[in-house]
């Protein structure tokens, strides 16, 4: 949408909102190439020397209950989580905000089934519909990502609606609609820019429900099968120990954490430069 | 941790409540669908009693009957206590006893001590605190049979179809149950032994989790917990608790015998050799377990028949015919017990060890107990308990049909069958000891499962407790019985 | 304060007034140094070309610059130097002394609370009184500004009422709190002439009475001449004249305000033979028959509903260009947008380029709307905030599918904006960087960019400068010779209407009250209404304003549509 | 308005049935069968008892059959007993209902009441107080109730000693120990949701801050705490209804964890366990209260939006 997009983003960057881009780097990289970067093989017990504490004999971040290499579990990990949890907030996020979009703007019996099906999602307490689904289809990475996906789209359709709803009226909007846009155009890129900055916003947070969800799903036994590693299956069993050694549970808390908190970060950067306005004010600074 | 009372000779507290953390909810208790969990066990064992009882060295006495002869292998003659009375004050007579045990006998109560009631053929009541009970075959370990908790003795009114059965003659009574949240038993004056109970009362709390439960006896929430998680054990001795308890449960890899690879022996044996048992335990008991190489409680001829050996294991499987790398197998484990689910993790990588490639499941226990119901694995990781202590009586159950989610699939071997059968009905020690040492080498080859190992199973409790003592072996979860001897120390 | 003040005590003293922005290449000056200053009572109107600096310079006194922008320069108000003074100093002058009406009515009001609400606030903020008296209050203003009955207007939210309904709202607003300067930034561009001339009076007698002192923004030399003791002549950032209004009116010295004086259109001053009506005997393009159109009354729930228009029948030519006049809240815009289906019609029909708006669906709508185009009342808030003007100006051709290469739409909106006179360059500007006029012409680029068939220009000069207003209806005439489209032309500036319209359709309260051809409507009027608007045009020449002030005073005090 | 509502009502019970119908559809779906464990699980199952238990529990009808049979059941207010205690769903659910609603309801006003200002506070004045907030809420967003409640009975409970690790006694017996018990399972609940707020309502305020109509309040001298209260956070709290609506869900979700670890006999426990054990009626049941729940809220939350925003009622 923006010519140059990208130079002026990092233009109007701050330090901090860079280092955090940097952090979601590093995170995909050695994710994709977890073969390579990983220390040792996420699998590989050794459990004479279990719970080790973090730099003990070679392992850098120590090891779990079964003597495996936490470092490697995360980076395997990570892989697991950043494609259940970017994936199901994508379908979340595509899903919902259509819904929403043609619910708000269209009206009348769009509105109506779009939202009771959103309203029919939202009735099932997550965590109840993940069980059920996990229960019938076993917690394959697809599965996770369509029933997460599922899960978390009611948010965005009815932040959308709403947002919708009162710009829909907004005299721009009829504008688009006077010189004969096409409803796509007009809610794609009329509509869905002006109401970004709440969507944006619960990008993040859809992000972490994702992973707490799959790692509330592991902490009830329903996550990812084992030995299988996933940071939120991690942070389970870590809790389990915890009096015993807390190394496993903080290393994958922090690590889900920082994540968090880093698209947290770069989603509000990308919020203030798709504003205009902000991106003179940061100009200015 | 070891069993034993512990002597300490503190002075008696006056209030004589014991704050009790279950570690789960028990079903209403019933005398139809004999709900086999620990925590049913130790309600029953509190509110109930039976025929006879578990001594607290986990001895088979005469419990509501004080005298109990064996006049043949089929005839046994009781004699019921005088005067004894249901928690409710009305009488408790031999007919009460006949009424009771032949409804545990009709299958379509399917109550939980029906494997032993079934073999009842008869009860006659000669008065009220004399019968005399004829089995259809000789079953040496009946009388164990009858000191399960759950054959207790109930009023005719709770033989009905749903009645709860709330009424007994156990040491105490139910006086209040909040659904989700606890329930109180007060002492029964009606008890035969009441006179030598010392708890006042006990406040049952319900704690599913663990840690919950963990917290609550650190945090002074409660007295008593059970059922400690292993990975508790030292945190709570360090925290000046006491943990005591005793190995039981047994976990075993158990196979589908009606498919290959599991359907050979040697497959099956080479596992047998494969499983490093001292890992297992490691992993999932945090060392609270014993590695077993065989059948508990057997004596050497039956606990030593196999070791740890990756080596032959590998030769086994050459054998059996796979030259160049093992057989690709279906590893079932389940998500709800989680140290299950661990012994699979490190069976898994045990097997891969010796060449087998492996591909683990673990769905929730009702979908698992299901598919392994209908053999969807090619092996599988059980847990194991008696509810008797003579192997030819469970040994029998676990390796013959009819199937059951904790027995091997579609296993039915008639040499093994045939020894345990005989051991079963000899009433002489030699000839049992024979015929059971054959039926362990038939086992140590034909591996109907492979043995892993021996969890020990803990009761943890503050310094106001006194005079708990833990039952060995299968009779642990019986330990609660014990509870009779404890008092509140004031301290 | 006393009303009997030395009129030469100095107000406002601005001088040596630097503001600028940041802008894609550092920071950009956008006025250099400018001079301005107000004595107490004194009414001195900013005009200049649109884009001058005007408005900036009018808000850095209550220091609203937008954010961003930074200045450097002095600016005393009674002696006080406002420029370093704290923001809770700046906060106490604001409203009770210094108060604004903005350039643009339609976004500055709250859309969640009722004018009511925005209104008694205000004044309860400024002097305490129970919110009965508040209200009380609030009606007086309301009618002071000449709000058709004010009781309901307090219950209706912004949305639901005209352009020129909010503007006199935001007016009451801003002199609810007695000011002892009253910025007025285009008050009156929404206003029809009578109701204008109505508000006029309005401020000149607050001077007069509380010695009220104001600084009025207009592109409107009529206005001027009306109301200002003095006038400030503004272009490219610098003042480039000021004097007593007789001075600059009857001696200008700068050649900018002598062709911004030249610019100015007067109704008198037209003079085209009256070509009697023989139309076009082609099909209509646009075909009105009894429209109406009817408004939920106020929240929606069980209120009233309100009729915006009734029984509105007439048609356009094709290549016809008809004037729509009325005073504020007749309907007009209303009307425009019936035509366009974008507001539901409630009864009657109307037919454009053949498609039957009320039985349209959305298909047909959008076919339809490949040869209708639009300018908006308000230029603001009908731009996308998230879209570069080159964008909102080329986006049109991409939707109706007439041009979709990026580099020729890059082309077009460079030349477009040109053709409005803005810098190409500015293309990738977004719409809050611009000035209220230089929006508004983006509004009519995107208008004509589509070369459509049916028009609806709704008060497409208000905000801009004679000079530029001139160029904007030049432009409209070449265009309209060239492709020959129809247009509906709303207006409240009889003269523009003269100088465009073939023929003038005159609205009164939602109906029609005179439909002929512009000279028979404008020289020889049937309608004793049409005869009031004319007879309250303006003309760019102070005395003459002098002496036709009282005779129109009176005139004032009947109630509005 | 009524009229409105009516409808909602209306397409509400609609609602209510299709929830009703999918998650009969489900559970019954779901592998696993409910017999097996009630007719002693491993231990001895006999053909004639599992027989005997599944038509007791109506299991061997055919499965439309059942399906009336419960929303005949549903109709007339009668949600079945529960196939693992044997007590009847709506006791159940009628003990257990308040200590979620508690929960929750507290958990909620905690988090508004501290989200609110909180993301308001960082939008109003950015820089590093957006980094702060940014900090502070990915960390309540990132790290599982579970571990919250964990590490707080750790220190709270069993380290110091200062609060009861569990439980919850009614309110009747003694206040004191009801709050005292409840402050941690709140306090846990709530991090979260208060994480999402906060971060709503910056970004809405960060845009809402920069309308004209902002220019106008403060042209007219309202205090900037004025015109922020009244012009930009009002007019920001559109979206933030939205989620504090929607999360609610979420809100249940933890609350199983919640309650699990503060061994909290609650609705959400409930329902899960119930799902493990196969338990029909108590999963059905339940779901139908929550959907119930859910109608009314999102009913109140449609409703607030138009009372915030007048722009959105026209319909
Ligand atoms: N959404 C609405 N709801 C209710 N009434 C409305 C709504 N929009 C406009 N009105 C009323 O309809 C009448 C006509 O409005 P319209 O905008 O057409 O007037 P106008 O002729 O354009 O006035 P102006 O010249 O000031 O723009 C006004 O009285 C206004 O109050
Ligand atoms: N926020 C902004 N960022 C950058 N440039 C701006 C901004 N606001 C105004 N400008 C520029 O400053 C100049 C003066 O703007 P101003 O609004 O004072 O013009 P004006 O005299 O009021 O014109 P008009 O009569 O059209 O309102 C214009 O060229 C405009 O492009
Ligand atoms: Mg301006
Ligand atoms: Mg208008």
């Amino acid at each position: 949408m923006n010519r140059g997009g990208i130079r002026r983003l990092v233009s109007v960057a701050s330090p901090v909102s860079i280092a955090a881009a940097l952090f979601i780097v590093i995170v995909v990289a050695s994710a994709i190439f977890a073969p390579w970067v990983a220390p040792a093989s996420p699998l590989a017990q050794h459990i004479p020397n279990r719970l080790q504490s973090p730099g003990a004999d070679g392992h850098l971040l120590g090891t779990d209950e079964f003597g495996r290499d936490i470092l490697s579990r995360l980076i395997y990990g990570a892989r697991v989580e950043l494609v259940i949890a970017l994936g199901a907030t994508a379908v979340a996020f595509v899903l919902g905000s259509f819904l929403g979009l043609i619910g708000a703007y269209i009206g009348s019996w769009v509105e109506l089934v779009s939202m009771r099906l959103v309203e029919a999602l939202l009735a099932f307490p997550p965590i109840l519909l993940a069980m059920l689904v996990v229960t019938i289809y076993g917690s394959g990475q697809l599965t996770l990502i369509v029933v997460l996906g599922l899960v978390f789209a009611p948010a965005f359709a009815r932040l959308t609606f709403a947002q919708t709803l009162s710009v829909k009226s907004a005299e721009y909007v009829e504008a688009a609609r006077a010189f004969s846009a096409k409803t796509p155009t007009i809610l794609g890129r009329v509509i869905l820019p002006n109401i970004a900055g709440a969507l944006i916003a619960q990008l993040p947070i859809t992000l972490a429900n994702t992973i707490l969800l799959e790692s509330g799903l592991s902490y009830l036994g329903l996550g990812i099968t084992p030995p299988t590693p996933s940071w939120g299956g991690m942070v389970a069993s870590g809790q389990r120990f915890m009096a015993v050694d807390p190394t496993l549970l903080i290393v994958s808390s922090a690590t889900i954490v920082l994540t968090v908190l880093s698209f947290g970060l770069v989603g509000d950067a990308v919020r203030d430069w798709l504003d205009p306005r902000e991106r003179k004010a940061l100009r200015a600074r | 941790s070891s069993g034993g009372s512990d002597g300490d000779g503190s002075a008696a507290s006056t209030n004589q409540v014991l704050k009790f953390g279950f570690s789960a909810e028990p079903a209403k208790p019933t005398t139809n669908a004999g709900t086999a969990s620990t925590v049913n066990y130790q309600l029953y064992g509190l509110m109930h009693r039976g025929v006879m009882m578990y001594s607290d060295t986990g001895k088979v006495v005469p419990a509501l009957a004080e005298k109990a002869d064996q006049v043949d292998d089929t005839t046994y003659t009781f004699t019921l206590r005088s005067g004894l009375k249901f928690s409710d004050g009305s009488a408790l007579t031999a007919q009460n006893v006949k009424n009771s045990l032949l409804h545990y006998a009709d299958p379509a109560n399917s109550a939980r001590s029906y494997p032993g009631m079934k073999y009842i053929k008869s009860i006659e009541v000669t008065d009220d605190q004399n019968f005399t009970i004829t089995l259809s075959s000789p079953n040496s370990s009946f009388l164990e049979f009858l000191a399960d908790p759950s054959a207790f003795i109930v009023p005719d009114s709770e033989l009905k179809e749903g009645a709860e059965a709330d009424i007994g003659a156990g040491p105490f009574k139910l006086t209040s149950w909040k659904d989700g949240v606890g329930l109180t038993l007060k002492k029964s004056n009606d008890y035969y032994d009441a006179k030598d109970v010392k708890l006042k009362e006990i406040d049952v709390t319900f704690y599913p989790d663990a840690t919950a439960r963990v917290n609550a006896l650190q945090s002074g929430d409660v007295d008593f917990i059970d059922y400690v998680p292993w990975e508790s054990f030292d945190q709570l001795k360090s925290a000046g608790l006491t943990v005591k308890g005793a190995v039981s449960s047994f976990q075993v890899a158990q196979f589908n015998v009606t498919k290959a690879p599991f359907n050979n022996p040697l497959v099956r044996e080479a596992v047998a050799y494969a499983i490093n048992r001292d890992n297992a335990n490691k992993a999932a008991f945090f060392g609270n377990a014993t590695s077993l190489y065989g059948i508990p409680d057997t004596g050497s001829t039956g606990e030593k028949l196999w070791s740890h050996d990756p080596d032959k294991a590998k030769e086994l499987l050459k054998q059996a015919g796979y030259t160049n790398g093992g057989p690709t197998v279906h590893l079932l484990a389940n998500s709800t017990y989680t140290f299950l689910q661990d012994v699979a993790t490190s069976l898994q990588a045990d097997l891969e060890a010796v060449g087998f490639k492996v591909e683990l499941t673990s769905p929730d226990w009702n979908t698992f107990t299901e598919q392994a119901l209908k053999g969807q694995y090619d092996v599988t990781v059980q847990g194991e308990i008696a509810n008797v202590t003579d192997p030819s009586a469970w040994l029998a159950v676990m390796v013959q049909p009819p199937t059951a989610a904790n027995k091997t699939y579609g296993y039915n071997n008639d040499a093994l069958n045939k020894a345990l059968g005989s051991a079963l009905s000899s009433t002489d020690k030699t000839a049992k000891q024979k015929y059971l040492d054959e039926a362990y080498q038939i086992i140590g080859t034909d591996v109907p499962f492979a043995s892993i190992d021996r969890r020990t199973q803990a009761y943890a409790y503050d310094s106001k407790v006194a005079g708990f003592s833990v039952m060995k072996g299968f009779t642990q979860p019986y330990s609660i019985n014990n509870l009779t001897n404890v008092y509140m120390a004031d301290n | 304060m006393p009303a009997n003040e030395s009129p030469s005590q100095s107000l406002l003293e601005i001088s040596g007034l630097r503001i600028s922005f940041p802008s894609a290449v550092g920071l950009t000056e956008v006025t250099h140094g400018t001079d301005v200053s107000v004595t107490v009572g004194e009414v001195v109107a900013l005009v200049g070309e649109s884009g001058s600096g005007k408005t900036v310079t009018a808000m850095s006194i209550p220091r609203l610059l937008p954010a961003g922008a930074s200045m450097a320069g002095s600016i005393r108000f009674d002696g006080e130097e406002l420029t370093t003074a704290s923001d809770e100093r700046i906060r106490q002058l604001r409203g009770s002394q210094i108060s604004v009406v903005f350039q643009e009515p339609m976004t500055a009001l709250n859309p969640v609370y009722t004018i009511g609400r925005q209104l008694t606030r205000a004044i309860r903020l400024h002097d305490d009184c129970t919110s009965a008296e508040a209200r009380i209050r609030a009606i007086e203003l309301l009618r002071q500004v000449d709000l058709p009955n004010p009781e309901q207007m307090l219950a209706r939210f912004p949305h639901q009422i005209s352009g020129g309904q909010r503007q006199r709202a935001l007016i009451a607003m801003a002199i609810s709190g007695r000011p002892r300067l009253l910025i007025a930034d285009e008050p009156t561009t929404a206003l029809d002439v009578t109701v204008q001339a109505g508000i006029l009076a309005l401020l000149r007698q607050l001077g007069a009475r509380h010695g009220m002192a104001v600084l009025i923004i207009t592109h409107d030399m009529g206005v001027v001449a009306d109301i200002a003791d003095r006038v400030v002549v503004m272009h490219n950032g610098s003042v480039v004249e000021h004097g007593t209004a007789d001075e600059v009116f009857y001696r200008p010295t700068d050649d900018y305000t002598r062709s911004l004086l030249a610019a100015v259109p007067s109704i008198t001053t037209v003079d085209i033979p009256v070509i009697e009506p023989e139309r076009p005997r082609a099909e209509p393009v646009v075909e009105l028959t009894d429209l109406g159109v009817q408004y939920p009354g106020g929240c929606g729930f069980g209120r009233p509903r309100f009729d915006a228009l009734t029984e509105v029948t007439f048609d356009v030519m094709p290549g016809e260009i008809v004037g729509l006049v009325g005073e504020s809240g007749s309907g007009k815009s209303t009307l425009g947008r019936a035509v366009l289906g974008l507001t539901r019609i409630t009864s009657g029909s109307a037919s454009v380029v053949g498609v039957d708006v009320t039985k349209a669906g959305r298909a047909e709508l959008r076919q339809l709307r490949r040869h209708t185009s639009v300018v908006f009342q308000d230029p603001g808030s009908s731009l996308n905030p998230r879209a570069t003007i080159g964008q909102s100006i080329t986006d049109p051709l991409k939707w109706t599918g007439i041009e979709r290469r990026r580099s020729a739409l890059a082309a077009r909106a460079g030349e477009l904006l040109e053709q409005v006179r803005l810098p190409s360059s500015w293309a990738d500007r977004y719409p809050h960087e611009l000035s209220g006029g230089q929006r508004q012409r983006i509004g009519i680029a995107r208008a004509i960019a589509t070369r459509p068939r049916v028009l609806v220009a709704d008060e497409p000069t208000s905000a801009l400068d004679v000079s530029v207003q001139a160029t904007v209806l030049d432009l409209l005439l070449e265009l309209q010779s060239e492709l020959g489209f129809s247009c509906i032309f709303i207006s409240h500036d009889l003269a523009v209407v003269e100088k465009i319209a073939n023929r003038v359709v005159v609205l009164q309260a939602g109906r029609v009250v005179e439909v002929d051809s512009a000279a028979q409507v404008l020289r020889a009027p049937r309608e004793e209404y049409t005869r009031k608007l004319l007879s309250a045009v303006l003309v760019p020449d102070p005395h003459a304003q002098r002496e036709r002030r009282l005779s129109l005073t009176n005139a004032q005090s009947r109630p509005t549509g | 308005m009524t009229p409105y509502i009516v409808r909602r009502l209306a397409s509400g019970i609609l609602l209510v049935w299709i929830v009703l119908t999918l998650i009969f559809l489900a559970i019954h779906a779901i592998p696993g069968d409910p017999a097996y464990q009630l007719a002693g699980g491993d231990s001895g199952v006999t053909k004639e008892g599992l027989e005997h238990i599944r038509n007791g529990l109506g299991l061997d009808k055919p499965f439309l059959v059942q399906y009336g049979d419960y929303l005949g059941g549903v109709v007339t207010g009668n949600l079945g007993t529960s196939f693992s205690t044997g007590q009847k769903v709506t006791a159940a659910i009628g003990s257990r209902l308040p200590i979620t609603l508690e929960l929750i309801s507290c958990a909620a006003v905690l988090s508004i009441i501290i989200g609110l200002p909180f993301g308001a506070w960082a939008a109003r004045r950015r820089g590093w107080r957006d980094s702060v907030l940014s900090g502070v809420t990915s960390i309540a967003l990132a790290v599982p109730v579970y571990v919250f409640g964990a590490v707080m009975v750790l220190l709270f409970a069993v380290t110091w000693h200062v609060l009861p690790a569990g439980g919850l006694p009614p309110f009747g017996a003694g206040p004191g120990a009801h709050i005292e018990r409840l402050i941690m399972p709140v306090v846990t609940l709530s991090l979260a949701f208060l994480a999402i707020i906060a971060r709503m309502t910056r970004a809405s305020v960060g845009e809402t801050l920069r309308q004209d109509w902002v220019r106008t309040a403060t042209s007219i001298g309202y205090r900037p705490n004025v015109v922020f209260r009244d012009h930009v956070v009002r007019n920001s709290l559109n979206p933030v209804i939205t989620v504090i609506g929607l999360e609610i869900g979420t809100f249940l979700g933890s609350s199983v964890i919640i309650e699990r670890v503060f061994n909290l006999p609650g609705l959400s426990s409930l329902l899960i366990d119930g799902v493990t054990s196969r338990d029909y009626p108590v999963v059905q049941g339940v779901v139908i209260v929550i959907s119930v729940l859910f109608v009314v809220i999102n009913l109140i939350v449609d409703i607030v939006y138009g009372l915030l925003d007048p722009r959105t009622r026209q319909r």
